[in-house]
C-alpha cells in the first residue's frame, strides 16, 4: 500500500503539528546531546543508547497517540519515552540513578517507564518487550477500548524469534498494533549482511506474515508523520497490525557517548552521507523555504525553552539523592 | 465440600476466579479443545467466551510474553502449558521480564500472571516430557512457585496464585490429577508461602512436595504402625518456603528427610537442607537426609524406569535406617504397584 | 516457481523407483498399522505418534537422497526414520524400550535416529530440531561436502521462533536445507485457525524469509517425487534452501493409536475426504491405469515381503530384553 | 609462560584449539567486530577464514541449535553470549537437546559444544545484564559446568572444554578479562572437575569460584596476618564439583564458608553445604556458613549498589565471627575501591 496516494496532509493548516513535531524532535535531541556532554563526568553510571540521528519517527508518532495508547520500547528507548510523553525530569534522574527516577533507580537507561503517558517500559534484552506490546494490545480488545499499541523495534530485533512469534499473533486476532522498526543498518558493530540476506527487506517478511506494511525515510519527518497519521488512523478503526519500516541512522556508538566511525564498522562517508539527511535539519530547512519568517522565529523561541528545561532537568538530577541502599532489598514482590 | 478430583478442582478454581473478575483470562495450547488440558479447561470457553478463553499457536516464548504484556495494565492470564519442558522457550520472558518487572520499573507496574506448567511422568515420558524445574523457578527473586498436593490445596492455591499480584509458577503434577478429595466449593484461598502438617509426629520430620507427598503418606502410614513418629510437612509453596515450620519441627524431632521430585544437585531440597544447617544446626542430632530424583534425564523404557522413581518404600528404609531400626524390610512391606509406570487405571498413556 | 513446468519424468524409464515408493510407503503403512494392532496391548509405552496417511512425502524423499545426506524431524518421525533407511529392528526394539533400540530404550517412538543411514534424530520438542537441521548443513559447508541436510517439521511446528530464526540463517549462508513441511491442518486437536490467519499460506512466510518455495500435494506421490527431486538437485548445485510445503493429513489421533474423530475437533467428512486421496491407494490405481498387470503384481510380492518384515521385526523386539535398570544411570556424559 | 591478561588467556585458547583441530569454529554476536567480544575473539577470523569465526543475526536459540546440530557430526563449536542473561532465550535447546542427547540417542551421538556465556556486573548493569545462573546449569544432567577465576585457568579450562564431547557451559566474569597472570604460551590442559587448592590452612575452609576468588584472596592475606589460616579452596569446575577436595579440607578444619556469585535460594553454595552435610556431617565442628547474592534482582543505581556485592571485607568478617574473634574490624581494615562499580581503572563502562 503507497500511504502517500491516500492523504495528503495541508501543512498549512496545521501549524500547530509542525511546531510539535520541532519541539519533540529538538527536545530529543536537545537531551541527548546533554547526556554526550555530561556522561564523561562518570555520573551517569549505566549502558546508555542515544537516539541521535534517530529522532524523526518517534516525532512524528507523537503527533498520532494519546496517552491512552500503549507504546513499548527497547535498549534505545530515550527517544520514545520522550515522545510518548514521558517525564524529562524522571528520565533524566533515572540516568544518574536516583530515588525520583522514573523507575527510582533500579532501572537505569534500559528500563523507562511512564505508565501516567501509557508508555509501559522499555528492555535490555533484543526482542523481548516485543510480545508486551502485543500484550497490551490483546488488554485493549479485552476490555473494549479503541487505542492502539506501538511497539518499537531494530532492524537486529526482527531476528529474534519473538517478533515472528509476536507479529503471528496479533495478526492472527487482528490486536491494534503498530510495529514500529527503525532499521539503522547496525546491530551494535554487526551491518546487517552479516545478520541477514542482502536482498531482503525486512517489511515483506512482515507483510508475508499477515501485517499491512509500510516503508519510511524516517529522515523526512513529514512523511513520517503522514504515513503513521493514516496508519494509526487504520489501526483505530479495526484493520489489524501494522508494521512500519523506517530508514534512520544513529550517529553515535551503539552504546555510549562517542562517535565510532573510527573503529571500523562503518565509513566516516557513509556517516556524513546520513549525518546530511538529518531529520531535524531536514525539516528547519523545508519550513525556511515554505514558511514565513514568523514560524521560522518560532522555533527559536521553542530552541530556547527546550535548552532551559533540559539544564533543569539535568540540574535536578543531579541534585537529587540516591535511593536509600536499603531500598536494594524491597519491591521484589507486589504487596 | 464435594468430593472431586484435583483436575477437577484446579478447573473450579479458574472457573470462579472468571466468574468473580472479568480481567481474568485463560489460555494455552488445547484450552478449548475437546480435552481440555486434560480437562482443566473444559466448559470455560462456553462460559466466558472466545476472548477469555482462547487456544494459541505453538509460540511458547511470545506468547508468555503476551501475557506479562497484558499483566502490565491488569488483566490476569492462566497460562498453562501442558509439560514444563515446553516452557523452557519461554524463560527469557519469565526471568528477564515477569519477575524483574515490578522491581526494575520501581514499583510502577506489577504482573499478576499466573502460569500452569504440568510435570509429566510415566508411560515413556522420557528425557523432555518428565522435568521438575521448580529449582529453577525457587533461585529466581520476583517468582512466587506452588506446588500443591491436594485438590483442595490445589483450588485454594490456585485462587490466590490467579490473584497474587506477583507471576506465580503453579506446577501440578501429572499423577496428581485423578486423584480425589474433598474441596469446598466456594471460592476460598490458602496463603501461598504457608506449608500443611499432615501428620503430627516426634521422631523424624519429612518434608515433601507434589506427588511425592502421596508417597510420603504411604510410608508414614506403614512407619506409624511399626512404632515411628513422623511429623510429616507438606511444602505446598516452594517460594515463599515456609522454613519456620520446618524449623519448628526439627527443633522437636532432630532429624530431617526431604523429598524432591527434581533432580538433586542445586535442588530445593538441597537448599532447605542447608537453610536448615546454617540456621538451626544445634538441632539437628542425626545427618539430615534427601531423596530426590537422581542427576540423570529420565529414561523412556519401561525397563528402566522401574526403580527409577523413588517411592514409599525408599522413604520407609531411609527414615528406618535414619532411626537404627533394621528389623523391617519395607521394599517387601511396600511393594511397587504394577505397572509402575502409571497412577492408576485411569492413566492409559500415552500422556 | 512451478516444479512441474521444469522436469517431467519418464516413468516408463523408472520402474525401480516406482517399486522403490510403493516398497516405502507400504512398508511405512504396514509398520503403522502393526503398532495400531499391539498399542492395546500395553507392551508399547511410550507416547507414540503414527504417520498412517502421511506416508507419501517421505517415500518421495526417500528416492532422491542418501545416507550421505541428512535428515532431521519430530515426534512423527517413524515414516522419517524408515524412508531414510532406518533400521526396522532397532526402531521397533526401541518402541517396546528394549536394549537394541536405536536409541537403546532410552528415547522411545520420538526419539530415533540412525547415524549410519544420515537420519540424525527426532525430537519431543516442537520446533527444537529445525535448528539442528540447519546446523547440519552448516557442517557440510565446513566440511566441504555436496550433500543436503533435510529438516521435516509440521504446520504446527512453523509456529515457534525457532523456524524463523533457523530459515533466516539458513538462507543468510545458503546453506543446503530442504525445509519438508508437512502441513496436515492441525496440531493435536488445534485446527489451523485457531493458530494462523486463515488467509495465509505458511509456503509464503518462508518466501519472504528467503527461501525457494514449492508447494505440493502430498497424497500425490509422483508429483512429491518429481518435485523434491528437482529440488534435491538445485540444492545441490549451490541454490541455498527450499521450503517445500505439502498438504496431507493424519487419519488417526494426534497421538495414540484410535480414530478420534468423534471428540469434536474435525468431522467425519474431512476425515473421508482427505482418506479418499490415500496417498498408496492413489498411486496403486495410477500404476494399475498405467502399468502393465506384471508390474500390478510385483506389488502384490512386495507386500508380502513387507508383512513378514514386519511380523520379524515385532517377533523380534517383544522377545528382546529390556536394557538392565542400571543402565538408567550410564551414559549421561560421554567418555 | 607469559604475563597475559584473562580475555588474552581466552583467545589463546580459542586460536590454539582452531589451530589444532580444523573442526573446532567459533561464533557469537560480535564475534568478528572491531570489539571482539572484549578482545577474545580479536584476530581469529583473520586467521581461521569466514567459514570458521563469524558473526551471527541476533537469534540466540536457532543459532545455539545451529551449533548443536554442528556437533552432533563432529563440528565443536565455540559459541559466546556476551551476557548469560541473552542465553535465557536458548535453554531449550541447551537443556532439552546438548544436555539430553547423548543419553536420549542411547550413546550414539555426542555434543562437543561450549558455550562462553559472560556474567556481567557494574556500572549499572542492572537487572538484566548482571545474572550468575550456575546453579540452573549445575542442576541439569549432562552438562559440564566451568568457572575460571585466573588467566591460566582459562586458558586451560578453555581449551579442556572445546575438546571435551560434552556439552560445556564456560561461565567468564566479565570483571576478570583484565586480571593479569602468568599463562603456559603452549597448548595446556586442566581437567575439568579438579578444584585448586590456593592456600593451605587449618582454621577454616573457603570455598569459592570465580571473581569471588579475587576477593577471597584478599581475604585471606588479611586473615593470615590476623593469625587465622585459611585453607582456600578454587572450585574452577562447578559440574562436576570437587566435592572430595572439599570434604578432605572440612576434616581438617571442621569449618567451612561457602561463596558464590548466584542468587541464594538454590544456589550452587547452598548444594555444597547439604552435600557436605548429609556426607561429611562428622567433620563439622561449626554450622557451615554462605555468602551468596542475595535474593534480588540487581539494582542499577549507584547508590544502590555500593554495599549490594559481598567484598573481601564481608568474607572476612563471617570467618572472624565463625572464629569466635570479634577483636578485629575488616570494614575498616578493607575498605572497598573507590568507585565501588568497577573492576578497576581499566572499565570505562558501559559495558
Ligand atoms: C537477547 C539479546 N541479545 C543480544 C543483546 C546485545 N545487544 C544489545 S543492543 C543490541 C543491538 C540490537 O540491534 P537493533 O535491534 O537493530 O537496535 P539498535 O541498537 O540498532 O537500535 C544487541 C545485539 C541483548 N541485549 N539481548
Ligand atoms: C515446544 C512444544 N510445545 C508443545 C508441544 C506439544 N505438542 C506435541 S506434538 C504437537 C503438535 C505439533 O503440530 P505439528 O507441528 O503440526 O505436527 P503434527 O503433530 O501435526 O505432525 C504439540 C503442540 C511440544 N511437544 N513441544
Ligand atoms: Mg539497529
Ligand atoms: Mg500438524
Amino acid at each position: 500500500m503507497d500511504i502517500k496516494d491516500k492523504t495528503k496532509l495541508d501543512l498549512a493548516l496545521d501549524k500547530e503539528i509542525l511546531f510539535n513535531i520541532y519541539y519533540v524532535m529538538r527536545r530529543i535531541r536537545a537531551v541527548e546531546e546533554k547526556i554526550v556532554e555530561e556522561y564523561p563526568k562518570k555520573q551517569i553510571r549505566c549502558p546508555t543508547h542515544l537516539s541521535i540521528g534517530q529522532e524523526g519517527v518517534p516525532a512524528a508518532l507523537a503527533q498520532v497517540v494519546t496517552k491512552h495508547d500503549y507504546a513499548i520500547s527497547t535498549h534505545r528507548g530515550h527517544a520514545h519515552y520522550l515522545a510518548k510523553g514521558g517525564d524529562l525530569d524522571k528520565m533524566i534522574a533515572e540516568l544518574y540513578g536516583k530515588e525520583c527516577g522514573c523507575s527510582k533507580g533500579k532501572g537505569g537507561s534500559m528500563h523507562l517507564i511512564d505508565v501516567e503517558q501509557g508508555f509501559m517500559g522499555t528492555s535490555a534484552i533484543v526482542g523481548n518487550s516485543i510480545p508486551l506490546g502485543v500484550g497490551l494490545a490483546l488488554s485493549l480488545e479485552l476490555k473494549g477500548l479503541k487505542n492502539i499499541s506501538c511497539i518499537f523495534l531494530g532492524d537486529g530485533a526482527i531476528e529474534e524469534g519473538s517478533f515472528y512469534e509476536s507479529l503471528n499473533f496479533a495478526v492472527l486476532r487482528k490486536l491494534p498494533t503498530l510495529f514500529i522498526c527503525e532499521n539503522n543498518l547496525y546491530s551494535v558493530y554487526s551491518p546487517l549482511d552479516v545478520r541477514q540476506p542482502i536482498d531482503r527487506q525486512i517489511h515483506t517478511i512482515a507483510e508475508a506474515v499477515g501485517a499491512k506494511t509500510a516503508c519510511c525515510d524516517g529522515n523526512n519527518v513529514i512523511d513520517s508523520y503522514e504515513t503513521l497519521n493514516t496508519i494509526c488512523q487504520e489501526i483505530r478503526s479495526g484493520s489489524g497490525p501494522w508494521f512500519v519500516e523506517f530508514e534512520t541512522y544513529r550517529w553515535r556508538e551503539h552504546c555510549g557517548y562517542n562517535y565510532d566511525n573510527d573503529i571500523g564498522y562503518r565509513t566516516e562517508e557513509e556517516y556524513e552521507t546520513w549525518k546530511r539527511r538529518d531529520p531535524i535539519k531536514t525539516f528547519v530547512d523545508y519550513l525556511k523555504n515554505n514558511y514565513s519568517i514568523e514560524v521560522v522565529n518560532k522555533l527559536e523561541q521553542i530552541d530556547q525553552n527546550i535548552f532551559k528545561e533540559v539544564e533543569e532537568a539535568f540540574e535536578k538530577a543531579k541534585k537529587a539523592s540516591y535511593p536509600d541502599p536499603s531500598h536494594a532489598y524491597t519491591s521484589i514482590y507486589c504487596q | 465440600m464435594t468430593k472431586i478430583t484435583f483436575g477437577k478442582a484446579i478447573n473450579s478454581a479458574i472457573d470462579q476466579a472468571m466468574a468473580l473478575d472479568k480481567s481474568v483470562i485463560c489460555y494455552g495450547l488445547g484450552a478449548t479443545d475437546p480435552k481440555g488440558i486434560f480437562g482443566t479447561t473444559l466448559g470455560l470457553e462456553k462460559k466466558y467466551g472466545k476472548k477469555r478463553v482462547f487456544d494459541m499457536p505453538t509460540s511458547e516464548n511470545a506468547m508468555t510474553g503476551v501475557g506479562i504484556g497484558a499483566s502490565m495494565v491488569g488483566i490476569k492470564p492462566v497460562m498453562t502449558h501442558q509439560r514444563l519442558d515446553f516452557f523452557l522457550l519461554a524463560l527469557d520472558q519469565l526471568v528477564n521480564g515477569a519477575a524483574k518487572m515490578h522491581y526494575m520499573f520501581g514499583g510502577t507496574v506489577n504482573i499478576p500472571i499466573t502460569i500452569r506448567l504440568i510435570l509429566g511422568r510415566g508411560w515413556g515420558q522420557g528425557p523432555t516430557h518428565s522435568q521438575n524445574l521448580q529449582a529453577w523457578f525457587a533461585h529466581i527473586p520476583g517468582l512466587k512457585v506452588v506446588m500443591p498436593s491436594s485438590p483442595e490445596d490445589a483450588k485454594g492455591l490456585l485462587i490466590s496464585s490467579i490473584f497474587d499480584p506477583n507471576p506465580v509458577v503453579f506446577l501440578e503434577h501429572r499423577w496428581l490429577h485423578n486423584t480425589v478429595g474433598e474441596v469446598p466449593d466456594n471460592d476460598f484461598r490458602i496463603e501461598i508461602g504457608t506449608s500443611k502438617k499432615l501428620v503430627d509426629g516426634n521422631d523424624i520430620t519429612i518434608v515433601s512436595m507434589s506427588y511425592l507427598t502421596i508417597e510420603a503418606q504411604i510410608a508414614e502410614k506403614y512407619l506409624r504402625k511399626n512404632g515411628v513418629s513422623v511429623d510429616l510437612i507438606d511444602l505446598r509453596s516452594i517460594k515463599p518456603i515456609d522454613m519456620k515450620a520446618i524449623s519448628e519441627s526439627l527443633k522437636k524431632t532432630g532429624k530431617i528427610l526431604v523429598l524432591d521430585t527434581g533432580f538433586t544437585t542445586c535442588s530445593v531440597s538441597s537448599d532447605i537442607i542447608s537453610r536448615v544447617l546454617i540456621n538451626n544446626f544445634e538441632f539437628l542430632t542425626h545427618p539430615p537426609a534427601q531423596i530426590a530424583m537422581p542427576d540423570v534425564p529420565e529414561p523412556t523404557s519401561f525397563g528402566l524406569t522401574k526403580s527409577f522413581y523413588k517411592r514409599a518404600a525408599d522413604i520407609a528404609k531411609k527414615v528406618l535406617d535414619m532411626m537404627g531400626i533394621d528389623s523391617l524390610d519395607p521394599f517387601n512391606d511396600l511393594p511397587p504397584p504394577a505397572p509402575h509406570d502409571v497412577p492408576g487405571d485411569w492413566f492409559k498413556g500415552p500422556f
